[in-house]
């Protein structure tokens, strides 16, 4: 199976001239000098051709409908197609962001409600939806804490403290605030060394970003210490919610300490992936922070919804984006809370850390290598394979393009970075227990072909639309478009 | 157990093989001081079919009223074909083709999205997309202080005509990290951008300049003067664009004599719906010899060990999971989706079609224009080019006459009087291809009436 | 043009490879005479923006009443995930699985859907559909008279309270063929046909008996013993069933003794929306011995050169397209889009999710004619128990009343007076599990303001 | 690939629960004697698995979407996504078939339109939009033909002449109306034997079935002798509307002479075949049987739309569907015809011919044998591989397996029956040229193995979810549903 570029389909003078404007006289008025001279090369299909194209294309990948995806810090779980249908309504769908509140209050409502559930699952007192993913939440919560220090004149405190096992976009963010990073430690049992926390925290502290569970698949235990010896020290602390899906309804990053939090709506409340987005990273506050939440925020004065911009929250560190964010992500995170109510959230922490935590024993039975064999898995876990790839020379890679011919996307490979040859498997609470074991099953298959037939497992895919990709070359030769060749 | 597939059978089997008795074990690592109580403030589960009559009704209650507002979000046809392919699971519920092998289908579109922006925006580049229009600009800006080394300042000039949404999300995201951001004062009588007061910046650090096209006022900047007076000064150009103007106006690639240096925007206008606000995605492209410095992904065609021709996610040193602090932006969630969407609509309509959306969106907006300003106390505020957005002066409030035309169901523009007080009574509206002689004559009937129940100014 | 890719250049190289210089002239075995002038009765064309327009503004005309109508199409709860699947396009724009290979998913979910509607109705096989319940009616007397081959007299026994309109379609469908359908008689004091008046046939030949559960008023009859009655006298039993009420009520395999012979009715409660009365589909399963006598297509699973497991179309030989006039039946397509929205809803649904939208919508009907005959002039026509729809009685014409209702945004119900004149001013109500308290309440609150305004009779 | 059944995913327990019903009371009232006792054997399997599952299977399909389908007089053209889209509207879906004109004014004018623009396009006076697929319509046209005759008091009328190369369900619809079928003979050119029709009419005679063009691929010149003979006769001309798409705009039915013809709306216009269906069947009349069209028709009383029934048509051959047949096939059909409007219709016949035209030139020069080599193709025209057959042993089964592999949906093969190992190939208009060429590679490509490699077609599809299918035991070993194994 290939599919040729849409540009291989173009021919000068075809289109689908269906979808053009009939009327579309010239504009005379405008000046010939701020024209455009030469067409743009966009291709020139037809509809059906630009159909089967993208449908074919579309067939080509992985997804969580038609496969496996245990892609660890990605929660990767069911995403409900009334999610997608309801917040497709041809009225939502046509709101203008700029709408005035008369022909809104439908709207406002959801997003209203929305920030409600999102502060009783958290535990925090204030939210703002407007971040546009994780990484954008990131940004917003560690600019509060700037804000909130720069306010009480504690100019000094630029320092954001980042355990070594933390997503990239941690410390990512921290210097797109302007902060400087400071790494430090975990131990090897994976909860943070504390000894080389109490060595960081300092004057300069603004606080410290961290996800529990930790990024290692399991629950920093001495999170109130560390939170004790964060908040003594000036500092203030930062939760990355990627991983709330473990804990979703057993314990809230409010009640351990966390003065800001981002969720990714697109993982835990299972807005889809999009093969790469949109996501959505609402934030949520402690009080203190309140005032700082980027805007717009949905407020109500009596029984009316309303915007909250700039003259409610005049020490808003601002807009993040032209309008209000992810606005149609946020509907369906709306519809899918709602979808689980008070009951379904705690279920959802329930079953997807039994999913990984049966993965965990049922690997470690069939002689594969935890990371942290002592520890509980939180809703992923990590599996080594160092062993197999200094004996076997059968590397973390071979073990992941080796699953894609299993059926099964791989789960996260090489990161975190702290742990070598990992596998970083998140199951999510939608898989059932057939799939989890057809899947420890391929691994099991693996593990004796890396043992007899090495070679095969290393040359792996072999099924795909393309065998093993040379990335190399991609970054040396680049090609990154496609251009018309000459007439 | 709503989207959980496990039996009692299943769930004794599980805890069997892990050695615990209860799910509840699981949790012991968890301080039991922190284990919450209870979630009393989340409802109730609704099913389905509950929550799909909640939604359509807060779904109708909002309406479907006649919408002339533009002001950074416009109201484009989007083809069935768009979104009918879009939400197809393969696309809907994939992530980030990390798995380059099993996610050829996204790769590719991305590489076939990449030639298309690069080469409306005529430039060489292009990533696989930023958050939306405004974030695009902040980034841009942060990219500009990253290639233009000679600069030291890290000074942004913004007109005045720029997005105010767009100048405050920059200030909000570049400033912490020292840029900036120093507006240029724009001509009250023209709606453009005053060329000769930059002859104040002549001598001084600047590290680039943005510059938005059409400006927020719909009007026509003079991109090709201040490209090459920008450039002649060591100052990058940064061009923020609408996509579907691309199709008529000159692309960011050729402003001046040298072009511009990055190209940003929102690609909204491109298949995706108005949808209060996002998902939209924004673009960024750029010179060859900036690639290493772009944010976000990018995606290249290589070929597999047996030589077969492959895409696949590259340049990932510039990423915030390899590189971490040092990344080129934290940005690693994108806007995959609504890239799927716009490559699919610019299929469909081709350098052709989207030229058709532009010049009909432009004729639309003057005829717009010339019903509007028959109706007594209505003028224009500009005869300067624009294009498909066009600012009016009303003489008594605009705010008012707002509220009484969405009475009557027409959204009747953006009220400028906030962001722009010296311009009086000002109106921002737009029709783009969507609005019939009908709508517009609406409009009209409306804003009569609307006239009348205000007081004058 | 309109969907057609044709450059200039193709046009051009494609007629030289024809050998002729214009389309024109590929026409020219078709007498001049007969050519077509103007087709000035077609509009002009629209772009699909404009249609997009035109058909929302239509949909709009239409609204969404509150519908408490039954009468054989049913309002209920339809999972996004069953349209969002069935209108993929693998499934959507393929054809009849003719190339078996090639088809493997089509062919395998009539496979299952089969296997779930033999045993939603009891019996040993089925077809992969017919166009509706109404037609299956037809076609299962058709399909009587060739499996009773003992009985010459082509004569069917239809209750009254069989849908007006399914004894309508069997008449129209078969009488042309010699059948006669002759109707059996019901108590206008239970609702049921009256089993003694059977006695009558005794001795008669007679070939089937249809017999409706829950028939037109929603009033369950009495199955078994009509069934053994037919059966002791070698006549076929024709079950017409509602497939939701199966979920909760005896399916036809188990009427009487041995079971109906042939069970027939219309698929649309199964994730078909109303859509004004189609596409739904027919369903049609039998006893193993019948199989050869069914209309329509039949799939099998077998297995490949390799021995590999695999489906096909099967029992070709009873077709059409090879029997030519001696076949079963003339169906070539059928209603398989349909069916596979079905099969996706009964997925989701299990037997146990059917059960509770059976339970809920009759336990819905009871409450909604409970509120309903508290109003002075409303009471209902039968106590004997039923199935999710009831008739009530008015004191007032039912015309003028299901109007001011209708004027009140509440779509009352299905008028009987046409139909069944000796019951007086009836009206036949059902409240799937879609409706709720509040509905039942808005309702009630319609009725009486309506019977207050109508004129008692 | 391989997707194994619904019922293998399924666990007792398991279910889509968001989907049941909350409030579900034991229905008390009804009797136990007419309860069930044991419940079906429907799966019980989770929204994700389901979804998945028949993503997986939609995925072994061909399809317009996906592939060429050149499916001679099937007519797999583009279905324009635009038609379902608008189809679908909430308000539309929600309609029910018995809901008061009041409320369905919106609903009436599209199908009252319909029928004015069918009876435009094929020349008829009166059109009835009920029937539900072709064969459908031509049994309600037949069973009009017999009410005409019926009500002149001309009883003995029974007898219906078909051509031996009509499509099955023509006889077996004039069965089911109670008729005889008179098969006569085509000549060598593919013409009705006018010879053998003057030798068939008669007394009897209640009319003729035809395919004009006809199966065969040619259109029918002596049209105009054929309807003078038969009207001459006594019978009326049946218009078989199976092949409307190549002559849409060209030339209609009305003016050819016939007095009842039914259309495909899901070939001609486009509405999709869904896997086998739905179709809409459409009948058109001329005047003299206009009384006895089937019923619900739309009539217009002034502004105002309403549907026509008995009382209105009390000569009416009565009601075919419950309601009104397959309106939401109908409501894409007439977006269809709007998006193509008067000039469309005739793009249409146009370039559907050009499009045949050009692949039967092509073939012919590639060396394969047309069955009807002097004859224009209408929008399809037929190549017999008989000789390829007798002297390779490769027969057109073995071409059509061969044709999947290279990623072609099969033409249709062995219909009509009375040209030998045929392939009946219809391109449509929608199909580009490039897409005609890859596919006349492909026949060249299969041509040239079939001489050097025989077996290897002989063995085709080599590429498919599964090889070739063993129809033979199918239908001995009958294996018609899956059943559960015991507990
Ligand atoms: C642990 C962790 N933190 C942060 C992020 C960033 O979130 P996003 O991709 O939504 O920006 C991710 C997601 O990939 C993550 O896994
Ligand atoms: C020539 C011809 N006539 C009649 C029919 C029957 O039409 P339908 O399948 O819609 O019943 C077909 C379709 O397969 C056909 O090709």
């Amino acid at each position: 199976m290939r599919e040729k570029l849409i540009f291989d389909y173009s021919h000068p003078g075809r289109g689908a001239t269906d979808q053009w404007p009939t009327h579309a006289p010239e504009p005379t008025d405008i000046p010939q000098a701020l024209r455009r001279k030469s067409a743009p090369a966009l291709p020139e299909v037809s509809e059906l051709e630009t159909v089967r194209h993208f449908t074919r294309l579309s067939q080509l990948n992985f997804s969580i409908d038609t496969h496996f995806y245990p892609l660890g810090s990605c929660t990767m779980k069911y995403n409900p197609k009334a999610c997608n249908q309801y917040a497709m309504l041809p009225e939502f769908l046509a709101r203008h962001p700029l709408a005035p509140e008369s022909h809104s209050q439908g709207f406002l409502a959801c997003m209203f409600e929305l920030q409600e559930m999102l502060k009783e699952v958290t535990g925090m007192q204030a939210v703002s939806l407007t971040p546009m993913a994780g990484a954008h939440g990131e940004f917003a919560g560690v600019a509060m804490i700037r804000a909130y220090h720069r306010a009480r004149g504690d100019l000094a405190r630029n320092e954001i403290i980042v355990p070594e096992a933390a997503h990239g976009t941690n410390p990512a963010s921290a210097t797109m605030c302007g902060c400087v990073v400071k790494e430090i430690a975990v131990n090897a049992d994976g909860d943070v060394d504390i000894e080389a926390l109490k060595a960081a925290v300092g004057p300069n502290t603004a606080g410290i970003m961290l996800t529990n569970p930790s990024t290692l698949g399991v629950f920093e235990r001495r999170i109130e210490e560390v939170a004790r010896i964060v908040h003594k020290a000036g500092g203030l602390l930062y939760y990355d919610g990627a991983n709330l899906n473990a804990i979703l309804g057993k314990v809230r990053p409010g009640d351990m300490g966390f003065d800001v939090i981002h969720m990714n709506l697109h993982k835990t409340f299972s807005t889809p992936h999009g093969g790469g987005g949109p996501g959505a990273g609402a934030v949520g506050v402690s009080a203190r922070l309140a005032p700082f939440l980027p805007i717009p925020i949905v407020g109500k004065d009596g029984e009316t919804y309303r915007w909250l911009s700039e003259a409610d929250l005049p020490q808003s560190i601002g807009r993040l984006s032209a309008f209000m964010g992810n606005a149609g992500v946020l509907l369906r995170a709306y519809i899918y809370m709602r979808l689980l109510g008070r009951e379904g959230m705690s279920q959802v922490g329930d079953f997807a850390t039994l999913n990984a935590n049966y993965m965990l024993a049922r690997l470690k039975q069939a002689g594969f290598e935890a990371a942290y064999p002592e520890r509980r898995a939180s809703h992923e876990f990590i599996i080594t394979l160092k062993k197999q790839a200094r004996e076997l020379g059968v590397t973390a890679m071979d073990f992941a393009k080796r699953l894609l011919d299993h059926g099964f996307h791989a789960p996260t490979t090489y990161f975190p970075l702290l742990v070598p040859e990992c596998l970083l498997i998140e199951p999510t609470e939608t898989e059932s227990k057939d799939v989890l074991d057809a899947f420890i099953d391929a691994m099991v298959h693996i593990q004796r072909e890396a043992t007899e037939e090495p070679e095969h497992v290393q040359g792996a895919p072999h099924t795909m639309p393309v065998r093993r990709l040379d990335d190399v070359r991609a970054a040396k030769q680049l090609d990154l478009t496609w251009k018309p060749t000459g007439p | 157990m709503a989207f959980i597939p496990h039996t009692e059978e299943d769930i004794a089997a599980m805890l069997a093989a892990i050695g615990v008795e209860r799910i509840e074990q699981l949790f012991d690592e968890i301080p039991a001081s922190l284990r919450v109580k209870s979630l009393a403030g989340v409802p109730p589960a609704m099913n389905e079919m509950e929550i799909g009559r909640l939604m359509s009704a807060r779904a109708r209650q909002d309406g479907r009223p006649l919408c002339f507002i533009g002001a950074g979000a416009y109201e484009h046809h989007i083809p069935a074909a768009v979104w009918a392919i879009t939400t197809r699971g393969e696309f809907y519920s994939a992530y980030t083709p990390y798995q380059a092998e099993a996610s050829q289908g996204t790769l590719q579109l991305l590489y076939e999205y990449q030639s298309m922006m690069a080469s409306l925006t005529g430039m060489p580049v292009s990533n696989a997309s930023l958050y939306d229009g405004a974030s695009a600009v902040a980034e841009a800006s942060l990219m500009a202080v990253r290639v233009n080394r000679k600069s030291k300042s890290q000074r942004i000039l913004v007109p005045t005509t720029m997005h105010p949404h767009y100048r405050r999300v920059a200030i909000a995201a570049a400033s912490n990290q020292g840029l900036r951001f120093e507006e240029l004062p724009y001509s009250a009588s023209d709606g453009r951008t005053i060329v000769e007061a930059l002859a104040k910046y002549d001598g001084q650090d600047v590290t680039a300049i943005a510059l938005q096209q059409p400006n927020f006022f719909g009007v026509l900047e003079d991109v090709d003067a201040i490209t090459d007076w920008a450039h002649a000064r060591g100052i990058l150009v940064i061009a923020v664009v609408n996509p579907t103007s691309l199709a008529l106006l000159k692309p960011p690639g050729e402003w001046g004599t040298k072009g511009a240096d990055i190209a940003v925007g929102d690609g909204q206008p491109l298949g995706v719906p108005l949808s209060s606000g996002g998902p939209y995605f924004g673009f960024i492209t750029t010179r060859m010899e900036n690639v290493r410095q772009m944010p976000g992904r990018i995606v290249g065609r290589t070929v597999d060990v047996t030589g077969k021709e492959g895409f696949t996610l590259t340049l990932q040193a510039r990423e915030q999971h390899i590189r971490r602090a040092k990344a080129t932006s934290n940005i690693c969630t994108n806007q995959g989706l609504l890239v799927t969407a716009a490559t699919i609509y610019m299929s469909l309509m081709g350098a052709q079609g989207l030229r058709r959306v532009a010049a009909a969106s432009h004729a639309n907006t003057r005829e717009l224009v010339t019903a509007l300003t028959r109706i007594k106390g209505v003028r224009t505020a500009f005869t300067t080019p624009c294009f498909h957005e066009s600012v009016l002066l009303l003489d008594r409030p605009v705010a008012p006459v707002l509220k009484s035309l969405a009475a009557q169901g027409v959204l009747g523009g953006f009220n400028l009087t906030e962001h722009y007080p010296e311009l009086g009574q000002a109106l921002l509206v737009c029709a783009t291809e969507t609005k019939t002689s009908a709508d517009i004559e609406t409009y009209a009937r409306a804003l009569t009436e609307a006239m009348k129940s205000a007081i004058a100014a």
